[in-house]
């Protein structure tokens, strides 16, 4: 079986493999709800991180627990819990993040059964000098926390191990972007984001094999289809992968994105440092900012141009979840951003489930304005 | 003692008349664009089926959207108070109830005497009241009840994501431009209106026996979406458009 | 048989001067929208014929009905068309269409052709859809905007007010003018709301002129929003079913402070035409590569 | 019948010269450049008196600013599409949207002249992503300096405590390093303890003034009180600002002991969680007319305001200022000033967790002898209404009634009033309660 075809496997029985992997290893499962949280203590703590997503089915559970305008993505993932699909979960964590999120971690904390919740206090002023001390005293209680729960102690040997595995894994899926770069790309932008989403919700240590082998696969990967428009997909939170499917039946590919179940999640890497903690606080610090945690614009902007310049993209599909401030904020200087350097956009606003009829002739016309020529 | 209830609804006005802690009559008409000349009209029609004279009403109760308009009701009661005194004489059992209008839907918590513990109403959106279903009757060209009768024919789930209810109809049409059939949409489209209204109804405490009220409930499509999404039994009463006009009449006998 | 308000007249035109057999291109766009399908048919780079129907259930019905129509006594057969290009809600159903193309690089391009190389932003009103373009002199679109979440202000509203005021919707417009100060335009446009809330007007004494009159204006405030969003640039023009309403029209332009260029031959067919040109452009293409 | 009692009533004393108070800290932000003032950008929970260590100064918190817009729907509506106009969403912050919409008009709301180009915006994180984004749109349009403390300590939830109070301290002392650097100016510490020690002390007094509610009748009505709070909102560093709210006070002490009402018919007592829609505040007038009145409303008891809860009692006084707290040093220099700060904001109720305020919320409900809570689901503001249906169903568990509808506190585009209305007369025909006319 093809390592794209393992992905997509693992996503579409996620929560079989995790249950599968807690007999198989005699270990504990632990959800976690935003990007910040630490995947590499969880991991040292011999526990299998595991991020909670949405189902993008419609759903009548949540309404009574967060009020109409919290984003789609905090809504359905909270629906998966209130309807038992995480229940084999031991652990749930959150770094702090946004509001909407925040919603769906307190809410589950008091209304689906969990044997433990941590939540972890990101420091959320991250350009000062004062949040890489803060954030160590707080990985401090979390790793005491998971000791406590699991019995098992997180030596240095442990985290070492985890840092390694996670590094490895972020440096193979950046070799795997830059096979994006080609004039055909041997993989889709779908196909990535399954990658993506499966190193979010997989051993790690399984993950990179799978890599490793996605990697031999690539150079000789011959995809019949029309590369067309080269696009390039920014903004929050984003796995609705029958969307993007669907989008790369219109004559264009996904070549790069921006977002937290792409680049976004795992570009950085963890500089070693002899101690443990502080090394994977300063990951956490000066990672590609999230904009719910960064107040400054303009360093993701450099970062997403760069992006842009670099995998050569034509056009940008600008989205965000349906209420979703943090980057509503964004948005505007991003569309500046572009305007200024002559890239087309077009933004989409996500909800649990989206009228795919006229998310189609939007994104066919925006395609029009790209690649249909006059006589 | 000889009582009557006025429902002056979105759209329609229904009177009940109660005599002794009896229904003598009942009747309904289309508001139209003038309320009190048909709440009146209505009014006097129940009480010739009644056989009673006008003067023989010790009082008349209005409630509904329109209750205040009506300058010869003694006083008014909303639909709340009303939905729960009618039910629990109709069915005592019920503690949740479901009201679906033309235009709003309410769900209500009461106790074994019929007190109100607690409501919610859907905010500023018709995409799970009534009016929902005739303008979607409209864009699948069929009228509601053939809409209803195909409804029950589906075999397929068509999924309708949108909540506006014109928003909706506009997904309504690229379905059928999609060649999906139209049992099955017609099924989505009451699967759209129960999913909203249960999600509204879930912020009270649902409570058995749970009973389904207003011109809606005739509609027995929706009844089975409602079903599904509150996985209850649902009681529907004999006349269920009524019910708020029965409650007025019974409280003006109290 | 209650007279349906809401309808309005299906219209169909021929060019009297143009004999069809002499052209060298003969081709045709077929728009098939939400409410009402058209078809136009380009002989060389003259509009021959078009019509503008209402869309019923299913499109490749409703655009065989616009098709015929605009052929009756053409003598011109379906398979004498060289090139069909399908637009609108069901362009991906036209079963005679070569290429689909959507209805908003098609009513660009038919804007274009019908205003002139001076048009740079396009406001469509249709049934469901409020859409603001801008394009280049060559009818080409460089951005884009539409409604989602909800359909107010769009054409399908207007039916439901013409239904629930018994008025015939081609009158609106006009009616609504006829008043003797401007109202409060309604509160809500969502078509439901709207409609309740027009009730309540009614019911507290108003005439049937200032109903229309408060929705036209709250019709026009909600599409200048929109435009608002990306930039009026001269020359602008509005196509779709609604840039018949006077009406709305003279509002939007009241609110834009601009004056609105009007199209000919019909600002409604605007899809279909555009559809028609680009299937000229292919037919050529398609010869030359030949 | 329902017989209803009837208080006497009377005006409040000191209400015009609150009123003057409270129009001249607006209107100073208009000339402050000519009185050599800086002029400061901030948010509510800002404790701008350590402004003071830089010399005179204006401070202008967005939140009041953008009610005050927002109360008036047609200087809002136009800004908020001014504002929407720029491609910013519509279902931000509410008081950032009137804010930012008459600032592109540059049109100051108290002088309807050109809107103030501050110095420099300093604000608290106490809003997620809100108000340093807020302030980088304005730092951007205007090009000035910002900065900002993330400060939401929330205390109690898993972690240390210590180190985050030591992270907070650490972002203010750097701050005024920063302040000093873009402003060139020295800055004296002991001016700075100074007016930090009238803002605990008038903190403290607001919350006193909100505590007195709690007597039968209410001496003091919901909207005087929502006229009235800004000059603590924003001169709680002043002097005058003692002077006034000491003179308020022992106003309202007078008003209880000669059972003066603010509602004569008073008969049905309710309080708030949250801000009110500022376009809607004749809610209130209308709920008199069936002999409701409210005590208060529990964010301007804590924001703006301090008191102590006494968790074990169950009851609730007013705080005493930081400095008189057994164990806290008596403030010589900026390193006591910052660290005062930090550990006064974390222990304050403002950062309460979810789970200690549940507790304060039935504490005020029993202290302001409430029958019922009115709930606002809240478009306008996230962090505000995130766990409002969690609460409503922890006071329902309680026994506490509540009434909750949905709107906006600073978009009067988003309240269906008449549909509010109809829901409010609903819930109280539900508690027996019925216009006063009626009866």
């Amino acid at each position: 079986m093809g390592a794209i075809e393992k992905f997509q496997e693992v996503l579409a029985t996620r929560h079989q493999y995790a249950q599968d992997w807690k007999k198989k290893h005699n270990g504990k499962a632990i959800g976690w709800l935003c990007t910040y949280s630490p995947v590499e203590i969880m991991y040292a703590a011999g526990m299998l991180p595991v991020r909670i997503l949405g189902s993008h089915e419609v759903q009548d559970v949540t309404d009574r627990y967060l009020f109409p305008t919290v984003c789609p993505f905090s809504r359905d993932a909270l629906a998966q819990g209130l309807k038992g699909r995480y229940n084999y979960l031991d652990v749930l964590t959150m770094a702090r993040t946004c509001s909407h999120v925040q919603g769906t971690f307190d809410n589950w904390k008091n209304y689906v059964p969990i044997s433990l919740t941590y939540y972890i206090w990101m420091p959320q002023h991250v350009a000062s000098r004062r949040a890489k001390p803060l954030l160590v005293q707080e990985y401090k209680g979390f790793v005491q926390a998971l000791e406590k729960f699991t019995g098992k102690k997180i030596t240095d040997t442990d985290l070492d191990k985890a840092i390694e595995l996670y590094n490895t894994n972020r440096k193979l899926m950046k070799q795997v972007y830059e096979f994006r770069k080609k004039e055909e790309p041997p993989i889709t932008g779908a196909e990535c984001m399954e990658m993506v989403v499966a190193s979010q919700l997989m051993d790690i240590a399984e993950h990179n094999k799978l890599l490793e082998q996605l990697l031999k696969e690539l150079p000789n990967r011959k995809l019949n289809r029309n590369v067309g428009v080269r696009l390039m997909m920014v903004g929050s939170e984003m796995d609705d992968i029958v969307f993007v499917k669907m989008m790369e039946t219109l004559n264009c590919t996904v070549v790069i994105d921006e977002h937290c179940t792409g680049s976004r999640y795992f570009w950085d890497e963890v500089k070693p440092d002899k101690d443990h903690l502080a090394a994977i606080a300063a990951r956490y610090v000066d990672r590609w900012q999230c904009p719910a945690v960064a107040a400054e614009f303009k360093p993701r902007a450099d970062r997403i141009l760069k992006h842009a310049k670099d995998w050569n993209i034509q056009g940008v599909l600008l989205y965000q979840q349906k209420f979703c401030d943090p980057h509503e904020f964004d948005i505007p200087t991003l569309l500046k951003m572009f305007k200024d350097n002559n890239i087309a956009t077009l933004v989409l606003e996500f909800d649990v489930t989206i009228p795919f009829g006229q998310f189609r002739t939007r994104i066919e016309a925006f395609l029009e304005i790209l690649e249909l020529e006059l006589v | 003692m000889i009582t009557a209830g006025i429902d002056v609804g979105a759209k329609t006005i229904k009177a009940v008349i109660v005599k002794d802690n009896k229904i003598v009559a009942r009747s309904m008409n289309p508001t139209g664009f003038e309320p009190v000349v048909t709440a009146e009209k209505t009014l006097e029609e129940a009480v010739k089926q009644a056989g009673i004279s006008r003067n023989d009403i010790k009082k008349i109760f209005s409630t509904g959207a329109g209750r205040k308009s009506i300058p010869f009701a003694d006083h008014n009661v909303t639909e709340v108070t009303a939905d729960a005194k009618g039910m629990n004489y109709l069915l005592p059992s019920v503690r949740t109830i479901v009201d679906i209008g033309a235009e709003e839907a309410r769900g209500i918590s009461s106790d074994a005497s019929g007190r109100v513990l607690d409501f919610s109403k859907n905010d500023k959106c018709a995409a799970g009241a009534g009016a929902f279903v005739e303008s979607m009757s409209r864009a699948l060209e069929l009228t509601v009840p053939l809409m209803i009768e195909i409804s029950h024919k589906s075999t397929k789930e068509a999924p309708i994501n949108a909540t506006c209810a014109v928003f909706a109809e506009s997904e309504v049409v690229s379905l059928i431009h999609t060649k999906i059939d139209k049992a099955d949409i017609a099924h989505a489209v009451h699967d759209a209106i129960a999913s909203r209204v249960s999600s509204m109804v879930r912020r009270i405490p649902i409570e058995k026996d749970v009973a389904l009220i207003g011109g809606v409930a005739n509609n027995t499509a929706i009844v089975e979406a409602m079903k599904k999404h509150l996985g209850v039994e649902i009681k529907v009463p004999e006349k269920p458009d009524y019910v708020s006009a029965l409650g007025a009449a019974l409280l003006a006998a109290a | 048989m209650t007279t349906e308000f809401y309808r309005w007249t299906e219209n169909t035109w021929k060019s009297p001067d143009i004999d069809w057999r002499k052209g060298q291109t003969i081709t045709c766009g077929i728009d098939v929208g939400s409410v009402s399908s058209q078809a136009v048919i380009l002989v060389d780079d003259k509009i021959y014929a078009f019509c503008n129907t209402r869309t019923g259930s299913n499109s490749p019905d409703s655009a065989d009905k616009a098709l015929s129509i605009s052929l009756k006594d053409t003598g011109m057969k379906p398979e004498d068309i060289q090139f069909i290009v399908g637009t609108g809600y069901g362009r991906v159903n036209i079963p005679m269409a070569k290429k689909a193309i959507t209805e908003i690089a098609c009513h660009a391009r038919g804007a274009n052709y019908m205003g002139g190389p001076s048009v740079k932003t396009i406001l469509d009103m249709g049934g469901q859809d409020l859409k603001g373009i801008h394009c280049d002199e060559r009818g080409k679109v460089t951005q884009f905007l539409m409604n989602d979440k909800c359909a107010a202000g769009t054409g399908r509203g207007m039916e439901v007010m013409a239904e629930l005021l018994q008025v015939p919707i081609v009158d609106v417009g006009k009616m609504s003018l006829d008043v003797k100060e401007e109202p409060e335009p309604v509160s809500s446009t969502c078509v439901i709301f709207a409609k309740s809330e027009a009730i309540g007007l009614l019911r507290s004494g108003w005439t049937k002129n200032m109903v229309l009159a408060a929705y036209c204006s709250a019709m026009a405030h909600r599409v200048v929003g929109l435009l608002e969003r990306i930039g009026v640039e001269k020359e602008f023009v509005i196509t779709g079913g609604i840039a018949k309403n006077i009406g709305v029209v003279s509002r939007i332009e009241k609110e834009l402070g601009l004056k609105v260029k009007p199209l000919s031959p019909d600002p409604q067919i605007a899809g279909g035409l555009g559809a028609a040109i680009f299937a000229k452009d292919l037919l050529l293409k398609s010869r030359k590569a030949a | 019948m329902t017989t209803v009692t009837k208080y006497k009533t009377a005006p409040l004393k000191c209400w015009q010269k609150g009123k003057e108070l409270r129009l001249e800290a607006y209107r100073d932000l208009a000339t402050g450049h000519e009185q050599g003032k800086l002029l400061v950008l901030g948010c509510a929970a800002t404790p701008y008196g350590m402004l003071a260590g830089l010399g005179d100064f204006v401070f202008l918190a967005g939140e009041p600013y953008g009610a005050s817009v927002a109360a008036d729907p047609p200087v809002s509506i136009p800004a908020m599409e001014t504002y929407e106009a720029k491609g910013y969403a519509r279902d931000m912050c509410g008081y950032m949207r009137n804010f930012l919409g008459t600032m592109f008009l540059d049109k100051y709301y108290f002088t309807g002249g050109p809107f103030p180009k501050f110095d420099f915006a300093w604000s608290v994180r106490h809003c997620p992503a809100g108000h340093p984004k807020w302030h980088q749109i304005v730092s951007d349009y205007q090009g000035i300096p910002m900065n900002y403390i993330d400060d939401e300590t929330m205390l109690g939830i898993d972690g240390d405590q210590q180190a985050r109070i030591d992270y907070v301290a650490g972002q203010y002392l750097d701050s005024i390093e920063w302040m000093e650097k873009i402003t060139k100016r020295k800055y004296d510490d002991e001016k700075g303890i100074e007016a930090m020690r009238n803002y605990f002390y008038n903190e403290a007094l607001w919350g006193e003034i909100n505590l007195l509610n709690g007597a039968i009748p209410a001496p003091l009505d919901i909207k005087s009180m929502f006229a009235l709070m800004p000059i603590s909102m924003l001169r709680r560093h002043e002097k005058v600002a003692t002077e006034f709210l000491t003179e308020l006070r022992d106003e309202l002490k007078d008003r209880i002991a000669n059972k003066i009402a603010a509602v004569p018919n008073e008969r049905y007592r309710m309080c708030m969680l949250t801000p009110p829609p500022w376009s809607f505040l004749k809610v209130f007038r209308y709920l008199e007319n069936y002999g409701v009145v409210f005590a208060g409303t529990y964010v301007y008891l804590i924001n703006s305001g301090e008191v102590k809860f006494l968790y074990d009692k169950g009851t609730v006084i007013p705080a005493t200022a930081p400095e008189k707290r057994p164990g806290w040093p008596i403030m010589k220099n900026r390193e006591d000033l910052c660290r005062t700060v930090a550990r006064w904001r974390a222990e304050h109720p403002f950062q309460s967790n979810l789970e200690t305020r549940k507790k304060e919320y039935v504490i005020m409900f029993k202290h302001w002898k409430a029958n019922a809570y009115l709930l606002l689901i809240n478009r306008g503001c996230v962090p505000m209404t995130t766990s409002m249906y969690d609460f409503q169903r922890d006071l329902n568990r309680q026994g506490i009634p509540t009434s909750m509808f949905e709107g906006n506190f600073a978009d009067c585009r988003d309240i269906d009033e008449t549909g509010v209305l109809d829901r409010l007369e609903t819930f109280l025909e539900g508690q027996g309660i019925q216009k006063i006319q009626d009866l």
